[in-house]
């Protein structure tokens, strides 16, 4: 069972870990836009580790999406805390959660990111990160969740390499974003990676 | 960085420090990043708010006015403003009558605005709804033009809502000639030098001493081509040709015309291209009708210009005439 | 060369022809390179005319208008017009009642207004005045404050003679009334870049990319001293220091205040300069009457700005708040 | 004696000798000004010397004060088309001028030189030169006339090279403009110059 402790604990892994990747995603994110998803990500998540969040889980995760809003209302953040937010509503009440609701809240994030932001699967945006990972941990034992999220993070990273960016600022680069890394995607699988740092 | 500034990270509170007391019969600053106007929200009217980020004076805050907008979130330079803010706008702004989100296209700036106008339906009860400027010819292809980004037709849009509000029509009526005015509007921007957000001290691109960007965003988005400067009436030439190739204008249409400098570009030179594009239009039979030349959208000191067509019915024209009064325009 | 235009040698008349086409209900050019009102002179009104070079848009001509100015003589950019183009805005201003010469203190103009003078007294039978601005408190020690050269002191000045004239007063009383807005202005400016005179094609000085100047002219004219650019509540501090030293103001004095920008600098730079300028005033106990801030008196794209303060007693300040209407200001 | 023939031929001369001189006088002026004597002087003359004169010397030298004017506001502009005229109301009704009136005419032009610019002698302007000019040909044979100016104009030049300018822009750079030659100065060296030429 996952409580509000142990989230506290892996938001502290991935402010650390994302920490790290603050340049990467800033240039990342400099070639198609506006250079500043690693500053986003690293402000928002240790913002959220620095929060103190209550014993309800719903809360909890509640707590996390408006540190991210505090600090951030570039698109990313705006995202990150909507994921939340929709986990957070799913929650509510309880005191922990059990690892096999993991995938359904996953899927109610990427459901509630699709329509705050108007985009769609395949557009190259950190949606398709979270499709990726919510189908890859259907029906998966908790032990190997974090890998598997991770796996799915980076091979949709390395797929849509290849493919053009149809949302956001990247839009407008067109032709040109192919061959480059989505920022969103890339700093999705930096917060997964943080899970298991 | 050439630029009059404090410490970097306090470049936004202490503008709007500076514009408040400036004038304090305009603008007041009751929560931080969010312009209201002086006098508070006008009981029954219409509210209007806008938002985005900082850095294009006298967009956005600047237009909060008498006939204008009743108030506006502000971001960090080039930054979308926070969901709690623009609720805080939108709260400032509402006088019972509802509230119009008005502003430009961009994708953080969407998202924040949505989140807002669900957190003031459901924690204040007040009804919003949104009008989108999407008036950039060259930043999304016709058949996406709902894609497109808002640039200077912003200040049509607001002038034109803001009258309407002013005069007593309801939300759903402001809102529809909000979106009449978005719908009639197109723009286009050239640029010539890049301009420097504070917190990041280097220039937004780089470009070269004899080169031009036909088409560039006011962030810098990138444009259709870059080359060698052209002549002035080039330049007019290829904006006009590619504005009236995306709403094309029949003899005795009316239309007013707004050349607005990204900052630095002097008003002679938006005198240089006014001068030009009205021939073409004068050629084409089209009527101007106040015509605007100045600073009315801008990227700091960035060099370069944009040029808005928006086409008039009596409606319009009417409502664009009435007056209005901000620190930086009067109607 | 980073700006929008055509020949070069064309770059004043286009854009003359730009304004006059844009604005037809204000300006008029019966002259070439002469901007006159469009309705003519107003009989039995003081004239008032003003001259300079071209490239500091609204000064000179952007100020011809309602409450303001009645013609303008302009020349090259940075270059005085002839004789014969200020007497011809002297006959254009002529109502009958005489007409005063309002322009700044810079040798060629002195020269090229003295000789119309004189022209169209022996040929048009108009008797004329002049004062002259010298503002600029770091252009000449106190001693030899005749010396100083006029800069954006201009604006209030052309606003509160306009405004004599507009109200009846006769050319003595304008004449005096002027004189005394020139008396109460004092001006200091500070750049971070250059701007480019179209004919010459090149900078009108070097400066490196980290450096400011204090105390430099709208020309490019040295300054006091450069240096390391310093943060803005510093250079707003050194620039209140030199205004105040040199016209000191006691508790319950009133003043307007100009903080004005050369061109490129953003509206957003210069409120950060008014808020910690107001913050000097308000210690000392002055009142701010419609203070201004914007683009009154520029050098086309040059960084940098230039405050004025100008002490105010009831005459002046009624003046100044007396209605008023060009393209590039509304009172 | 002097007709306006003459006085149509001199002035060819100087159009073509200042002509030459444009850039060496544009970077004087440059030095300590806005660098745009030498185009003033050498457009002024070309102006001058295209002018049609009348027979009348006095309405001749007035056409010369309108060519400079028409093409030329600077103050160098100004002050030449003033001399001309103040020796143009010397010489009007005259179909030729006695050399000996010479002098006579280079002080009126002088006097309402100085009275036009508001400047006095000893400023280390034009006015230096014109006074030395005028000083030195006190008196002498028409023979002799021109060497003597040329002497006199380029005396001033050196004379004031060591001295602060105190009037025009060049005042502003104060004791900077030590060591650097009055652009004015030099400007009425290579006119009296073009004479000889
Ligand atoms: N409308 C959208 N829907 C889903 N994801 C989006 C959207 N817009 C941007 N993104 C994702 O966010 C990333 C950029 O985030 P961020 O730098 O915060 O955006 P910006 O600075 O442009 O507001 C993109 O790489 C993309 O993955
Ligand atoms: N007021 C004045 N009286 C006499 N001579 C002057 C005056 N002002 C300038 N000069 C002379 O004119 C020269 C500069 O001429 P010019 O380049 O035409 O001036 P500007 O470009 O500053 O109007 C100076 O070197 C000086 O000799
Ligand atoms: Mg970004
Ligand atoms: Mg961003
Ligand atoms: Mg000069
Ligand atoms: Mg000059």
């Amino acid at each position: 069972m996952i409580d509000s402790k142990a989230i506290a604990t892996a938001l502290g892994r991935i402010a650390r870990h994302t920490a790290g990747a603050t340049d990467e995603l800033c240039s990342a994110d400099g070639a198609l836009g506006d250079g500043d998803l690693g500053i986003t990500v690293s402000k928002g998540f240790a913002e959220a580790a620095a929060a103190d969040l209550p014993a309800d889980v719903g809360l909890a995760l509640l707590e996390i999406a408006k540190a991210f809003q505090r600090v951030s209302s570039s698109s990313y953040g705006t995202l990150v805390a909507t994921g939340f937010m929709a986990a957070a509503k799913q929650s509510k009440g309880r005191e922990a959660i059990d690892p096999a609701d993991i995938p359904a809240l996953v899927t109610a994030a990427r459901d509630a990111m699709i329509q705050r932001g108007k985009g769609a699967l395949g557009d190259k945006t950190v949606l398709d990160g979270m499709d990726a990972i919510a189908r890859a941990l259907e029906g998966l034992e908790a032990a190997g969740m974090i890998d598997a999220a991770i796996r799915a993070a980076g091979a949709t990273v390395e797929e849509y390499r290849g493919k053009p960016n149809k949302l956001g600022r990247a839009r407008m680069f067109g032709e040109k974003s192919i061959g480059l890394v989505d920022p969103g995607q890339l700093a999705l699988l930096r917060i997964v990676e943080g899970l298991k740092s | 960085m050439k630029k009059i500034l404090n410490n970097p990270a306090d470049y936004v509170d202490e503008m709007l420090e500076g514009m408040v007391v400036a004038h304090p019969e305009i603008y007041a600053q009751p929560v931080r990043r969010v312009i209201a106007r002086a006098g508070g929200a006008t009981a029954g009217k219409v509210g209007i708010v806008t938002g985005g980020g900082s850095g294009h004076l006298p967009i956005f805050t600047g237009y909060v006015g008498k006939g204008l907008l009743d108030a506006c979130a502000i971001g960090d330079v080039f930054a979308s403003p926070s969901a709690e803010q623009m609720a805080e706008a939108i709260r400032l702004a509402d006088g019972g009558a509802g509230v119009l989100r008005l502003y430009g296209n961009y994708g953080g700036d969407v998202m924040n605005f949505d989140m807002a106008g669900e957190m003031v339906e459901m924690e204040n009860d007040i009804r919003t709804t949104t009008v989108l400027l999407t008036d950039d010819v060259v930043s999304a292809a016709k058949e996406e033009a709902e894609k497109r980004r808002g640039v200077a037709g912003m200040v049509y849009a607001f002038k034109i809502a803001g009258a309407a509000a002013e005069a007593g029509s309801d939300l759903d009526e402001v809102t529809r000639v909000a979106q009449k005015a978005a719908d009639s509007c197109r723009s286009i921007g050239m640029a010539l030098t890049p301009c420097t957000i504070p917190q990041a001290g280097k220039p937004t691109f780089e470009i070269d001493e004899g080169e031009m960007e036909m088409g560039m965003g006011i962030h810098g988005e990138p444009g259709i081509w870059r080359a060698a400067i052209k002549p002035a009436d080039e330049i007019a030439d290829e904006m006009m040709t590619r504005l009236l190739d995306d709403q094309p204008l029949a003899r005795g249409d009316k239309v007013s015309i707004l050349v607005n400098s990204l900052g630095a570009t002097p008003a002679e030179e938006l005198y240089i291209l006014f001068r030009h594009a009205k021939k073409r239009l004068d050629a084409a039979g089209v009527e101007i009708v106040m015509p605007l030349v100045g600073r009315y959208a801008t990227s700091m000191e960035m060099t370069g210009a944009t040029i808005t067509l928006i086409k008039l019915d009596d409606e319009l024209e009417g409502l664009l005439k009435a007056p209005a009064h901000c620190a930086f325009w009067t109607v």
